[in-house]
Parts: C-alpha cells; sequence; structure tokens
C-alpha cells in the first residue's frame, strides 16, 4: 500500500483573508501532520501552499496543476466563496478532495455538494440560523439589516431574516450598500434612525469591520441598540481593539478558550505564529480536518489515491478532536459540529491578550446547520 | 427631511477626505504629469505612521497630524529622486506603472508584517463625543474632519494658484529643460512639489486613521474613486479637485439614501457623464 | 461668376471671448491665381486659415467654395472637397517616411483606407506616384528617410508635396518659407510657382520677396479687417500699408 | 503624446519577414507544448491574456488609444459565454459566438461614447465605463455576483472536438490564438493599419488631409474590443468559470502591464508579457505574502531599465521591428 | 534702481573683455555627433551673429552654451568661469539667458504668467512698460492663453520674457522668423540699444539682410565646425563667400 500523502494548503496569503486564514493555516496544517504521529509509522507526508490570490482562475489554474503536476491528494483552507466554488469543480472533476474550512457559501453542501468536499467549520445557513434564533430569544426582536449588496450578502439577510421570523422576531428595514464601502456613516444613521433593537450587518471583511468602528462612533451600541456581525472574526475583534468591539454579538464554532484543549493547541499554535496570533476558527478546522483525515487513511491501511473514497470513508468515522469536540460529517459533506454564540467583553472584562469573548448560548450539533430535509444535495437520499 | 439634512452633512465629511486626497493627486498630476498610483499607499502609509507615532513613541494624535506627513513626504521624496525622477518626459503610463509598482511593494511590505485586518486607532479624547443637532448624532471627530480638510485644502489652493509657485510647476511639467534655463532649480522643485503632495496623501490617512481600520489596503479600495473626482474635476485642477471632492461627497451620500445600491457606481456615472459633455473635466484646461 | 471665384467669404468672423481675431473679412479668391494674405503678426490670418478649413468654427459669416456654401462642413470634408491646408508649425507625420507620408495622403484619395483585412503591399502601387511627388519638390534621396530626420527646410517640403497628392484644386499655405535657408527659399517658391498652374493657391508669408516674386493679388490684413487689397506696386505706396506692416525703412 | 513606442525602428519589407520567421517558430514552439512537459493548462491561460494583450495592443501601439477598461471586453464575453454554455445548453462554437457577439456590441457603444476623448481623458472614460459595467455585473443574478458562473461545461466542439479532453483543447485554443494574432497582425500591416498609425502620429494633419479620423479610431477600437471578447470566450473554455475577476479594472490594469512588459506597439511583445505575468501570478503563488512584493518590483525594474518591454529591447538591439 | 545697474554694466564689459570664449566645443544627440570642436569667442558689449545652412550646428551651439544638450565636452568659459559642467539653472543665474528658436511659450501659463515667468537673476532688466512699448500686441492680449497667441506674438513674447530678468548676455535663435517686417525694424532697434546699454548679444539668423543691420562680428558654422569668421566692416569683402556659404 502507498503510504504518501501530499496535502496542498490552498488559501489567501496576500489579501483580506490572509489573517484568518494564509500562513497560519500552513502552519494549522503543519502541525496536524506533526501530531497525527504517521511519518514514525512510515507515512510520508509533503505540505505545499499557495496564494489564489481571492481569484477564482488562479484557484483552478493551480488546483489543476496541482492535482495534475504535484500529485496533491487534499485540498485544505481555501476561503473565498468564489475560488471554493471553482476548486470544488476541479476536485470532484479529477476526483480529488477538497476539505474546506474558510469558505462561507452553504452552496458547497447544497446545490454544489459532491462526493469530494467537506466542509468543515462553519457555512452561512449556520451564522444566520445561530445568531439569529440566539438574539431573538435573548429579547432582539426587531431588526434591522445592513447587507452587502452582492450573492453573499442577499444569502445572509435571506438566511437571517427566515430565522428571524421563525423565532418570532421582526425585520423592520434593510439596505443595500455596495461592496467594499469605506464609509457607513449614511447606513448607520438609516439604522438609527430605524429604532431596530438589533442591527444586522449581513457583510463581511473591511466591511463589517468598518461598519463596527463607525457604529461605535455614531453610538449606535451606547444608544442602546445591539450590532450582530453575521460573519466575524477573531482576527477582526483584534484589528478592531475591545474599546470598539466591546458588546458585538456573534457566532463561531471554535474558540481558543473554550477548554483545555482548545487553550493547549492554541498556546502551541500561537508560539509559532509571526504575531503571536491565536488561531482562528478556519486555522483551527484545517488542523481539525487534516486530522481526521489521516485517520481515516490510516484506517484504510494506505493512501489509495482516490477522492470519493476517501472522503466516503471519513463520512463513515466519527470525529473526534481537541479542537471541535465530537462530531459526525454528513452524507451532503456537511461536518456537524455545535455553534457558540459569542459576546465581546468589554476592555476591563479582559484579562490578557486575546481574551475577548464570553460564551453566551451553544446551539447543539444536530441543530446548528441545514437539516437535510431541506437540502437539494443530489447525495442526500430521500 | 431631516434625514436628508443628515445625509447631506455626512456626504460632505465624506467628501473631504476625497477632497484632501483628490488634492494631492491633483498637485501631483496637475504640475508633475505624474498619474501618482502609490496615493492610496502613502495614504495608508499616513495612518500607519500615525499609528507607530502613538504606539511606539507615545506621540498623541496631534503631533502625528503634524509628524506623518513629513515623515511620508521625506518618504516620497526620496521615492521621486531615486526613480520617479528617471520618467521625466516619457508617456504618463510609465508614472503610472512604476508608481502602481510602488504601491504594491509597500503594501505587501505591510501586509507581510501588519496582516490585512488592520490595526485600532482611537479618537483623540478632546475630539470623542457627540452633539445632537437635532437631525442627526455628529460625532464631534467628524466635524473636525470638515472643518480641518477644507482649511488645508484652501491654503494648498493659495500656495498653487496664487504664488509664482503654480505658474514654475505648470511651465516645468510642460518644457522642463527651458524653466531650468531660466534659472529654476527644476528637480529640486519638482521633488518638493512631489513631497507636498504625498504628505498631502499622508494627512489624510492620520485624519481617517481614528474613522476607518488602519488596514494595509485601506488606499487601495479608495484609489479609483480618487481617480475619477480627479478627472471630473479637470485632471490637474487644484479647485476642480476640491470642489468635486466635497460635491461628490454630498451627491453619494444623497444616492445612499435615495438609491443606496448605486453609490458606488455613482461616481463613474457622473464621470462618464461630465466626460460626455466637457471633454477635459469640470474645470479642466485643454489637454 | 461663381466660376471666377473659386473661394469666397462673406462678413467673416471670429471672436475669442470679446476679442475679434477676425472681423467681417470679405474675400474673393480668383481661381487659378497666387493670392497672398499679408499682415502684422496677430492679425489674423492663420485664423482666417482656420476658419476656411473648419479647424475654427466662424462666429458669423458664410464661406463659400466653389459656389458651395462650407460654413458648416467637417474639416476632413472640407478637405475632401479639395480645399488643402498646410499648417504655420510644419505638420508630418513624424515616424513614417517621406514616402509613407506621401502615401498617406495618396490612400485617402484613392480608397482602400478602411480595408483591414488587406496587405499593405496593396499601397506599393502607389510607390511610383508618391517618389514623383517627392522628385517635384526636390525629396528624392530622402524617400525612404523618416521624417523626424529630415531638416526643417525638407519638412516644410515634404508638407507640400504630401498636400499635392491629394490632387487639391485649392492649397492654403501658411509660412511655407518660415525658418527656411535661402536655397530652400528659392527652390520652394519655384515649386509654388509650378504648381499655381494647375492649383490656386493662398498663402501667408512674411518673406516680402518672396510675396512680391510670387503673388498675383495680395490682401492685407490688420487686426482682423481687411485694409488693403492690389498688387505688391501699388501696395508698397500705400501709406496705410507702409505703418501698418511693411515699417518706415521699406522703399 | 509623448511616444509610447519604440518609435526608432525602420518599418521595411524586412521588417515583415522577420515577423513572418517569428511567427513561424512561435506557432511551432507552442505547437510542441503538449509533447515536452510543460503544464498545459498554464499555457492555454496564458494564451488567453496573450490575445487579450494583442487586442489591446493594436489599440494603443498602433492606435494611440491607451484604453484603461479593456477587461469589461474579456469579462463580457466570458459571461456571456459562460451563460450560453452553461444555461442555454448551445454547443461551444456557438458559446463562442454568442460571447464575442456581446463584446463587439459592448464596443459600438462603448466606443460610440468615448472615441472623441483625447489622451488621458480617454483612458479614463474607458476605465468609468468598465468600473459601470462592474457593478452591473456585481449586482446581476445572472453572473452569480461573487461566486461568478462556475462548471462551466466544455462540450464538444462541431460535435466532434471533445473539449474535456486537454491535448484537443488545448489545440483549440492554440488555433484560435494563432486565428487571432495573425489576424491582429494583418491590421496593423493593413492599408488601414497605416491610416492609424499617421493618425496616431499627427492627428490634425491626418484631418487636414480629409480623414474623418473618429472612424478610424472608432474602428480601430470596435476590431480590438471584439478580439478582446473572443479572448474572453476562449478563457471559459479553459478556465471553465466566469468571474467578477475579469472584469474588475485590476484586470485592466494587468492587460496594461503584459503588454507593457513585453513591448507596447511590438507584434510579439504582448505575447511575451502575458507569458511572463501569468507565469509569475503561477510561480509566486507560492512564496506567500511576498507576492505582491516581488511583483511590484518586478514593475518598478522593467520600468526604470527596460522600458521598451522584453521584445521591444531585443528588437532595438539588433535594430529589427518584431 | 535699473539706471544704475544698466551704467555699470559698460564698466564690467571694458574691463572684463573677454565675456565667452568657446573652445573645442563638441556636442551629441544620443548617438549623434553634431559639433566637431566649434571655437569663438564674444566680447563685453558685441553683437555676434552664427550664419550658417539649415542644420550646421548653430542651435546646437546656443543649446550647448546653455547647458541643455545631453553630452557636451570641451570648454566653454563665461566671464572667466569654466561652464562646460554647470548645469543649466546655474548657467542663467551667472546671467545668461537664452530665447529658444522653437519660441517655447507654455500653453498652460497665460501672457502674463509666460511674461513673468523667467526670475529676475539681477538688476538692470527692462521694465514692463518698456517691453509694452516693444511690443503692444502683447499688452493687449495679456490674460489669454500663451500658446493662443499668433506665430509672431509667441516670437515677441519669447523675446520680450527674457529682457525682463536682467541677464546680460542674451543669446537670441533666429528671433525674427515669422515677424512682420515692421517688428523686425523694432526688433533690430532694440537689440541696438540693448547694446548701447552694455548688453552682449549671440545671435543665430537665417535672414542675412536683418542681422547686417545689427551684427558687430560674424562666424559661419558648417557641419558643427566654425570655418569663417569675420567683423562687419570686412562684410563688403566677404560677400562672395558668403554665397557660397550660405546660398545667399
Ligand atoms: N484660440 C484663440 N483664442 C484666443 N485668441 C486667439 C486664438 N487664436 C488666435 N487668437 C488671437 O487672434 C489674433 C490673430 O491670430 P492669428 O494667429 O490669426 O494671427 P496671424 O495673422 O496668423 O499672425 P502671425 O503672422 O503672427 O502668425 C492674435 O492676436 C491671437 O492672439
Ligand atoms: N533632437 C535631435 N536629435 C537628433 N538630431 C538632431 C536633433 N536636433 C537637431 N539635430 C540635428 O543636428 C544638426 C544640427 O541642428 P541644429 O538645430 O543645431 O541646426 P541649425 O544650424 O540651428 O539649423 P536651422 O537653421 O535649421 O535652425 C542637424 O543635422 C539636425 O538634424
Ligand atoms: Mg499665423
Ligand atoms: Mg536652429
Amino acid at each position: 500500500q502507498d503510504k504518501t500523502i501530499k496535502i496542498g494548503v490552498l488559501t489567501d496569503n496576500s489579501g483580506l483573508y490572509a489573517d484568518l486564514g494564509g500562513p497560519g493555516s500552513t502552519l494549522a496544517a503543519q502541525m496536524a501532520i506533526e501530531d497525527a504521529g504517521l511519518t514514525a509509522k512510515g507515512w510520508k507526508i509533503d505540505l505545499i501552499s499557495a496564494d489564489h490570490q481571492n481569484k477564482p482562475d488562479i484557484g483552478t489554474a493551480i488546483a489543476r496543476q496541482w492535482i495534475d503536476v504535484e500529485k496533491v491528494d487534499v485540498f485544505m483552507d481555501v476561503l473565498n466563496s468564489g475560488v471554493a466554488l471553482a476548486v470544488n469543480n476541479v476536485v470532484k472533476e479529477k476526483n480529488s478532495i477538497l476539505i474546506d474550512t474558510g469558505a462561507a457559501t452553504s452552496d458547497l453542501t447544497n446545490a454544489q455538494c459532491s462526493p469530494n468536499t467537506i466542509h468543515w467549520v462553519y457555512d452561512t445557513y449556520m451564522l444566520a440560523n445561530s445568531t439569529g434564533q440566539a438574539l431573538v430569544k435573548a429579547g432582539g426582536d426587531t431588526w434591522y439589516f445592513l447587507t452587502a449588496d452582492y450573492a453573499f450578502g442577499h444569502a445572509l439577510e435571506r438566511d437571517t431574516t427566515a430565522v428571524v421570523l421563525k423565532s418570532g422576531g421582526k425585520v423592520i428595514g434593510t439596505v443595500k450598500h455596495p461592496l467594499n464601502t469605506a464609509d457607513f456613516s449614511s447606513f448607520l444613521l438609516q439604522a438609527q434612525a430605524s429604532k431596530a433593537k438589533i442591527v444586522g450587518m449581513a457583510n463581511a471583511g473591511g466591511d463589517t469591520t468598518n461598519t463596527i468602528k463607525q457604529a461605535a462612533e455614531f453610538g449606535i451600541v451606547s444608544g442602546g441598540q445591539k450590532l450582530a456581525g453575521l460573519l466575524l472574526f477573531i482576527t477582526d475583534v483584534h484589528a478592531l481593539g475591545l474599546k470598539v468591539a466591546q458588546g458585538l454579538n456573534f457566532t463561531e464554532t471554535f474558540y481558543w478558550d473554550l477548554n483545555d484543549g482548545t487553550r493547549a493547541f492554541s498556546k502551541r499554535f500561537s508560539e509559532r505564529m509571526k504575531n503571536k496570533a491565536m488561531p482562528s476558527m478556519v486555522q483551527a478546522g484545517v488542523y481539525s480536518g487534516l486530522l481526521h483525515y489521516f485517520k481515516a487513511l490510516e484506517a484504510m491501511g494506505g493512501n489509495p489515491h482516490d477522492g470519493a473514497k476517501v472522503v466516503a470513508k471519513m463520512k463513515e468515522m466519527p470525529t473526534d478532536d481537541q479542537l471541535f469536540g465530537k462530531g459526525t460529517i454528513r452524507a451532503d459533506g456537511r461536518k456537524l459540529h455545535p455553534a457558540y454564540l459569542f459576546e465581546v467583553k468589554k476592555p476591563e472584562e479582559s484579562k490578557g491578550p486575546w481574551d475577548y469573548y464570553k460564551l453566551i448560548g451553544t446551539t447543539a450539533a444536530d441543530q446548528a446547520f441545514r437539516p437535510l430535509s431541506e437540502s437539494v444535495c443530489p447525495l442526500v437520499k430521500k | 427631511m431631516q434625514a436628508l439634512y443628515a445625509q447631506l452633512l455626512v456626504g460632505l465629511i465624506n467628501g473631504s477626505f476625497y477632497a484632501l486626497l483628490s488634492l494631492g493627486l491633483a498637485v501631483i498630476f496637475g504640475m508633475l504629469n505624474i498619474i501618482n498610483f502609490a496615493h492610496g499607499a502613502l495614504y495608508m502609509m499616513g495612518a500607519f505612521v500615525a499609528y507607530f507615532l502613538l504606539n511606539l513613541g507615545g506621540i498623541n494624535y496631534w503631533w502625528a497630524l503634524l509628524l506623518a506627513p513629513i515623515i511620508v513626504g521625506i518618504f516620497g521624496m526620496i521615492l521621486e529622486r531615486t526613480m520617479l525622477q528617471w520618467l521625466t518626459g516619457l508617456d504618463h503610463l510609465y508614472g503610472l506603472l512604476l508608481t502602481f509598482g510602488i504601491a504594491l511593494i509597500v503594501q505587501g511590505v505591510f501586509q507581510n508584517y501588519f496582516g490585512s485586518s488592520g490595526l485600532p486607532y482611537a479618537i483623540p479624547d478632546q475630539l470623542r463625543g457627540g452633539m445632537n443637532l437635532g437631525f442627526m448624532f455628529l460625532p464631534v471627530y467628524r466635524g473636525w474632519v470638515v472643518v480641518f480638510s477644507l482649511a488645508v485644502c484652501l491654503a494648498t489652493w493659495f500656495l498653487i494658484e496664487k504664488t509664482q509657485l503654480g505658474a514654475y510647476l505648470r511651465a516645468a511639467t510642460e518644457n522642463p529643460t527651458l524653466v531650468r534655463a531660466f534659472g529654476i532649480n527644476v528637480p529640486r522643485m519638482i521633488t518638493l512639489t512631489y513631497g507636498l503632495g504625498v504628505g498631502l496623501a499622508a494627512l489624510a490617512g492620520v485624519l481617517s486613521a481614528p474613522i476607518n481600520q488602519v488596514r494595509p489596503l485601506m488606499g487601495a479600495d479608495l484609489i479609483i474613486v480618487v481617480f475619477a473626482v480627479v478627472v471630473i474635476g479637470g485632471m490637474g485642477s487644484i479647485m476642480g479637485s476640491i470642489i468635486t471632492g466635497f460635491a461628490l461627497g454630498v451627491i453619494e451620500g444623497l444616492t445612499k439614501y435615495f438609491y443606496p445600491e448605486a453609490s458606488n457606481t455613482v461616481v463613474f456615472v457622473l464621470m462618464v457623464l461630465v466626460l460626455l459633455v466637457k471633454p477635459t473635466g469640470l474645470t479642466g484646461r485643454a489637454a | 461668376m461663381a466660376d471666377e471665384f473659386i473661394l469666397e467669404t462673406e462678413g467673416l468672423t471670429k471672436e475669442f471671448a470679446g476679442f475679434f481675431a477676425v472681423r467681417d473679412v470679405a474675400l474673393k479668391v480668383r481661381r487659378g491665381s497666387i493670392h497672398a494674405l499679408i499682415g502684422p503678426n496677430g492679425a489674423g490670418k492663420t485664423t482666417c486659415f482656420n476658419l476656411l478649413t473648419k479647424f475654427l468654427k466662424p462666429s458669423a459669416g458664410k464661406i463659400l467654395y466653389k459656389g458651395q456654401d462650407i460654413t458648416a462642413m467637417a474639416p476632413a470634408d472640407v478637405a475632401r472637397m479639395g480645399l488643402v491646408r498646410s499648417f504655420q508649425i510644419s505638420a508630418v507625420f513624424p515616424h513614417l517616411t517621406a514616402l509613407e507620408n506621401v502615401r498617406v495622403a495618396l490612400q485617402r484619395q484613392h480608397g482602400s483606407s478602411f480595408d483591414f483585412w488587406r496587405s499593405k503591399t496593396v499601397l506599393n502601387r502607389f510607390n511610383d506616384r508618391a517618389r514623383e511627388l517627392l522628385n517635384d519638390v526636390g525629396l528624392s534621396e530622402f524617400a525612404n528617410t523618416p521624417a523626424v530626420e529630415m531638416p526643417y527646410g525638407r519638412k516644410r517640403a515634404l508638407e507640400i508635396a504630401t498636400t499635392l497628392a491629394l490632387d487639391p484644386e485649392m492649397m492654403l499655405l501658411d509660412e511655407p518659407m518660415a525658418g527656411m535657408g535661402h536655397e530652400d527659399i528659392d527652390k520652394i517658391a519655384a515649386l509654388i510657382k509650378r504648381i499655381s498652374a494647375k492649383y490656386t493657391i493662398l498663402m501667408v508669408e512674411h518673406n516680402l520677396s518672396v510675396v512680391a516674386n510670387l503673388s498675383d493679388i495680395i490682401t492685407v490684413l490688420t487686426r482682423g479687417q481687411v485694409l488693403a487689397q492690389g498688387h505688391y506696386s501699388e501696395l508698397t505706396k500705400d501709406e496705410r500699408v507702409k505703418e501698418a506692416y511693411l515699417g518706415a525703412g521699406h522703399a | 503624446m509623448t511616444t509610447l513606442t519604440d518609435d526608432t525602428l525602420p518599418a521595411t519589407p524586412r521588417a515583415m519577414r522577420d515577423e513572418m520567421i517569428v511567427f513561424v517558430v512561435m506557432a511551432l514552439l507552442l505547437a510542441s507544448v503538449p509533447f515536452t512537459g510543460v503544464y498545459p493548462f498554464f499555457v492555454m491561460q496564458a494564451l488567453c491574456f496573450a490575445l487579450l494583450a494583442c487586442a489591446f495592443n493594436l489599440l494603443v501601439g498602433y492606435g494611440g488609444l491607451l484604453s484603461f477598461g479593456h477587461a469589461m471586453f474579456l469579462g463580457t464575453a466570458g459571461y456571456c459565454s459562460a451563460h450560453a454554455l452553461k444555461v442555454w445548453a448551445l454547443p461551444p462554437e456557438l458559446g463562442i459566438l454568442v460571447g464575442v457577439a456581446a463584446a463587439f456590441v459592448l464596443s459600438i457603444v462603448t466606443g460610440y461614447i468615448s472615441i472623441r476623448r483625447q489622451g488621458i481623458y480617454f483612458s479614463m472614460i474607458t476605465l468609468a465605463l468598465s468600473q459601470l459595467l462592474y457593478f452591473i455585473y456585481l449586482q446581476a443574478p445572472f453572473t452569480h455576483g461573487e461566486d461568478g458562473i462556475q462548471g462551466i461545461p466544455q462540450g464538444r466542439m462541431f460535435g466532434v472536438l471533445d473539449l474535456s479532453k486537454p491535448t484537443v483543447l488545448y489545440y483549440v485554443v492554440l488555433v484560435g490564438f494563432l486565428a487571432g494574432f495573425l489576424l491582429i497582425v494583418r491590421i496593423i500591416n493593413s492599408p488601414f493599419g497605416e491610416v492609424l498609425k499617421s493618425i496616431r502620429e499627427n492627428e490634425q494633419r491626418a484631418i487636414s488631409l480629409g480623414y474623418r479620423t473618429d472612424q478610424y479610431k472608432f474602428l480601430a477600437f470596435v476590431l480590438s474590443g471584439t478580439l478582446a471578447g473572443f479572448a474572453g470566450a476562449l478563457k471559459v473554455f479553459v478556465a471553465q468559470n466566469a468571474s467578477l475577476t475579469d472584469v474588475h479594472w485590476t484586470m485592466s490594469g494587468e492587460v496594461v502591464l503584459m503588454t507593457l512588459v513585453g513591448g507596447l506597439g511590438t507584434i510579439f511583445g504582448p505575447v511575451v508579457g502575458a507569458f511572463v505575468i501569468i507565469a509569475m501570478q503561477q510561480y509566486l503563488a507560492g512564496f506567500g505574502q511576498w507576492v505582491t512584493v516581488i511583483q511590484g518590483a518586478i514593475f518598478v525594474v522593467c520600468v526604470l531599465t527596460f522600458r521598451r518591454g522584453v521584445i521591444g529591447e531585443i528588437a532595438h538591439y539588433f535594430r529589427r521591428s518584431l | 534702481m535699473p539706471d544704475t545697474a544698466i551704467a555699470e554694466a559698460p564698466a564690467r564689459a571694458a574691463t572684463g573683455g573677454n565675456i565667452l570664449q568657446v573652445r573645442n566645443l563638441e556636442a551629441w544627440y544620443g548617438e549623434s555627433h553634431i559639433l566637431h570642436g566649434i571655437n569663438f569667442d564674444v566680447n563685453a558689449g558685441e553683437v555676434v551673429t552664427l550664419l550658417g545652412r539649415n542644420g550646421a550646428g548653430k542651435t546646437t551651439t546656443l543649446k550647448s552654451i546653455m547647458g541643455i544638450i545631453g553630452k557636451r565636452t570641451g570648454s566653454v568659459r563665461f566671464n572667466n568661469q569654466e561652464i562646460i559642467r554647470a548645469t543649466s539653472d546655474r548657467i542663467a543665474r551667472m546671467g545668461v539667458a537664452f530665447c529658444p528658436e522653437e519660441r517655447g511659450i507654455f500653453s498652460s501659463l497665460d501672457v502674463r504668467e509666460n511674461l513673468m515667468l523667467p526670475p529676475v537673476v539681477r538688476a538692470g532688466g527692462l521694465p514692463l512698460d518698456q517691453i509694452f512699448e516693444l511690443f503692444p500686441n502683447l499688452k493687449e492680449r495679456l490674460s489669454s492663453q500663451g500658446t493662443k497667441l499668433s506665430g509672431g506674438e509667441q516670437q515677441m513674447l519669447a523675446i520680450a520674457r527674457i529682457l525682463r530678468t536682467g541677464a546680460s548676455f542674451l543669446m537670441l535663435d533666429e528671433p525674427t522668423e515669422g515677424l512682420a517686417p515692421v517688428i523686425i525694424q523694432q526688433i533690430g532697434h532694440t537689440i541696438a540699444r540693448l547694446k548701447k546699454e552694455g548688453f552682449t548679444i549671440l545671435l543665430v539668423e537665417q535672414n542675412f539682410r536683418f542681422a547686417s543691420t545689427v551684427a558687430d562680428r560674424y562666424y559661419v558654422v558648417e557641419h558643427g565646425k566654425i570655418i569663417d569668421g569675420f567683423s562687419n566692416s570686412e562684410l563688403a569683402a566677404n560677400m562672395d563667400k558668403l554665397h557660397t556659404y550660405l546660398g545667399v
């Protein structure tokens, strides 16, 4: 049996998302290789990484070349939905494996699901569901959306609206802003005027951080409204600083300070990072996903270099690791684990660097993601 | 109606950033004939320098407002002396490419060392808080930005249009050899002017640090819009870009209110329209 | 009568923001003549040319060319009717060779200028005619020299050859001799004389000996208006012309 | 406009022979790629961009019109072809036709708006138009926003050529590229091309010779835009997706870079430039965060030291026109 | 003030004697070697004219003196100072002014700005009212864009603006090109007057008739060399030679 494995971390090394994936993802993959202990058992594991620059065509070109020339077995990270969907296609065509830990789009396990792809960490449906449900339950029953005006924002808004309505809340307004808006004051004024209890940010990246920063300036939070981030990462909170970010609510599936297991891993990780950053959930997902992949290969006794077969094996086995706890992988490729609703601490509550979150709610693994009954994925037998 | 006033005011605030940035660009383009693609990167550097001054040197916002433009300006002058200088007399395109390359380098280096999500910079204590104007809540800092940038814009306009300097610069753009043969040290003057334009970009960077995240790509996102402002105003026209900067802020503000989906597009629609009606921009001199 | 005068203007006026560069000019150019337009600097001669060839729009007045009103036409169309100009600052295609410069004009005359699917070797059929034209202006040995590398005087000659290639009916020459050495001046003057058999020529020139030798009739312009018109010998006696243009020292 | 191109080179019959020789060498080299072990997808991608750059070069290098919005033709054709192939399930040849037709129509509209503008204003109005289009595509439902149109079927060309086979696809793309390239070379060396060059040299003089210069510039614009669209349509088969990247202004910028790196106003320059830039993106992808820095440094060095571009410098050295 | 400066000038001329000394001047445009060793002198208070056919190298000589030719070797001494390696702005501030043949009017400046552009390098320039007296056209068109002027007006402007600077050594490249006979006469008078006031003038002319009314001495340039030189008094005797040199 062949005991060689080649892992490719395809991520954004130089752009907007380099902090939450990027070199940190490569490090996480490296740590997974070290921790799996396979090399000691005679396996040979190679790791390469590349920058897709957030361009789908560069992403697919690299993916093809990696499969054809470099003989890469598994793609990790692949954040950015556009790139992920493009790579998803290539991987399926060439029977390779994609364990996506970075992209948000829930299409990866729905309309575009594939027997070669596992979506590991989070997706838009889950974010909307968890954050929306929890906030309405906590009394935030009137919502106003700031929505990025493109497919991703629309989907996030649509999904969250559904959840809010189902939980008994009301959406009293929405404003669509263009992608990459530098100034949100106009939109924030409208949100402020609406008097909604929750201002939901159906946007991402720089749009979200700018919204938050300017919301602080315009006194949105001090005026009694709550900001809900629908897609936010710990790296964003770090960049904003607690003074500005305090009081924010949002969902993640991993936080370094959840339990002993996460703390132990994160401490090791952060020591090896150039800027001593704690791992983001995307990076944590790379580690966890790879460990499971190794487990499956070990169980198969060697690497068959057959993506669909390995993924099927991975779906068969329950997952269990320090970072995401016990979980399973569904037929549609969705990895299931609990989702946590966090609130950002006030500066005075924080005990040290990277001590940012308070856990305020947990959605169980089987509740957090899109139920199979709503799925249009052809892999799901009905 | 009240909401409309609020949007107008907010638009004016944004306009002051556009004005300040496009002013620097207009100085550099109009006087030196360089399409300075590095402007966004230098704006970003201004914000970062302010951040370093505060966090490494304990130097506060007010000093940063003075020091950051000088520091970045000197950096700009070094760029000019070592690289841009060699392009005099060549087509615009080369300057554009060179500065584009410089922008990539600067942004890349900053990204490498400071990540891409950015760093926090707080509003100075004296300018914290806000006023309730009845129709809106106006953060004091924003008010300050409008007043201060207006003052800087007018001062620059005076320096360039009302002193001999402007005439020297414009003449030097056209025929540097001859101007030099009249006894003016053209290379030095150009270096200083580039420094001035760059300093203005850095100043805008410092002003925006407390409002936006201090991010390596903060300027890259803005640069195309600022170019549009300069073009609409009439390339190289100082007053044109000041007025267009403020006006565009207001128009954008109104679009955000009436049809927010189009607020990013409106500037380009405007640019097409203006160029169709007045081929050299609103106040542009003949090309 | 339209036959006698190839070009006529009525009340031709051009105003630049309150300044009248050309005011109420009535000009009649006789077919087949060499007509000179002289006048002090800033009198409006070049502006007149620009108006006639439609590079400027008149503020008022009418231009008749071959009996047809061309006041509202586009510059390229006027050129197509056979009214072609040269420029005061020499205008050639600097990086084309002299031969190619002339060929560009011939090509316009004989079509095929939109053919992007054919090889340019079809243009070689113009080479003979182009050489002939170059020969006429004494540029034979420059045929394969790019225009930039030619001395100034030769560029003027090239410009004239290019203009001739269009086989125009009327040529407007703006200071064709400016900046030329003496030998060239004589050459070009002879050339103009020769071609005037076939074409009507309207010419602006400050070189008085050229004007005296070449022109059939002279119009003197000052401050945008016609001051006098007549033969050289008449005009040199006219006190007003002496004062405004020729200067006191002129005999 | 000060000269962008190296005009000191002679344009003699010898030049046309040199061009043919280099062309044959290039075609043979490219045709042998599948036998060399060089990764064909990389070459195909580069070929698409090379065609785009050549089309762009036709406009700027020979017409003196610097378009800063050429990505709009690439992207529009890409989206339209992709939509035709995926949603309407058209065969590949018709898919390409749809894309090219879309680019053709777009170039007529944008050309009509922009062609009367001079110099930098022309660049800016094309930039503005392409930005407008970018925002439209960002929001239009059929483009699928950020995600783009994914998983485009490659199909069988003329019912026989199975494009999902890399080698077949490679030769189809190569033939498409060579055809486009030859057409461009022909345009440059045509009677029309001569007029175009003279307009670039001295527009006033061309007008005074009776040329309605706007019409020539317009035709050049439409030809260039349509050919750029052809590149976009071919690219759909290679990348199997159509995304916003292709309409973003940075793409327009990249085209300028490719052309400049290879040599503006040279016939082969844009091809070389496209290969250099695409290779850079591919091979630098492994350098992590230093990618942009390296790229930037290369541009700076290029502008400062080899301003004529790779081919331009070579041509200048041998005093040949290539 | 100007008066005193003008009064001083002749004194300077008298003591200085030789104001410009050009030795073995060679110059290149890129690869092409244009000047092959130019030698001549200009004495203070003189009007010296360079004659020669088109392309002989007259303009190049002036430009080399002014320091605006890329590559030049040899020696140029101005007021006994070597300036062959000086930058053009330094040469200008030493009191050399240059009026180029292509006029060099700035289109982005209006006439007033064009006129006021060259900085005053020392006292003694012509005051504005005298300039307007010389060139009344300019006064009328003061706020017009520089290149909107007629060809001749541009020439006037180009001359006028260097008269203002107070430079005492003027280099005029074909100042009469494109000018009406009246104006040419005026320029002749101006040159004569400037000479009287102590200016030194180096002139390049094609218009031999004009040159003969103002020049003290002539040099003939051919193929980048000075091939002959004579004073105004020797003119008649040299007429034949001139014919062959210039084809006059
Ligand atoms: N576009 C313009 N805008 C404003 N004034 C102009 C413009 N063009 C010409 N003028 C003015 O009109 C007058 C006539 O100019 P024109 O060029 O016709 O003179 P000209 O007779 O050709 O003189 P010259 O012999 O010096 O060439 C001048 O005073 C000039 O300044
Ligand atoms: N920029 C240039 N590049 C290359 N060669 C040049 C350049 N300018 C002038 N020359 C060449 O240098 C030689 C001398 O030119 P120069 O201008 O000095 O002549 P000139 O005596 O002033 O003639 P003219 O009477 O026509 O003004 C000519 O052969 C000319 O072709
Ligand atoms: Mg004139
Ligand atoms: Mg000369």
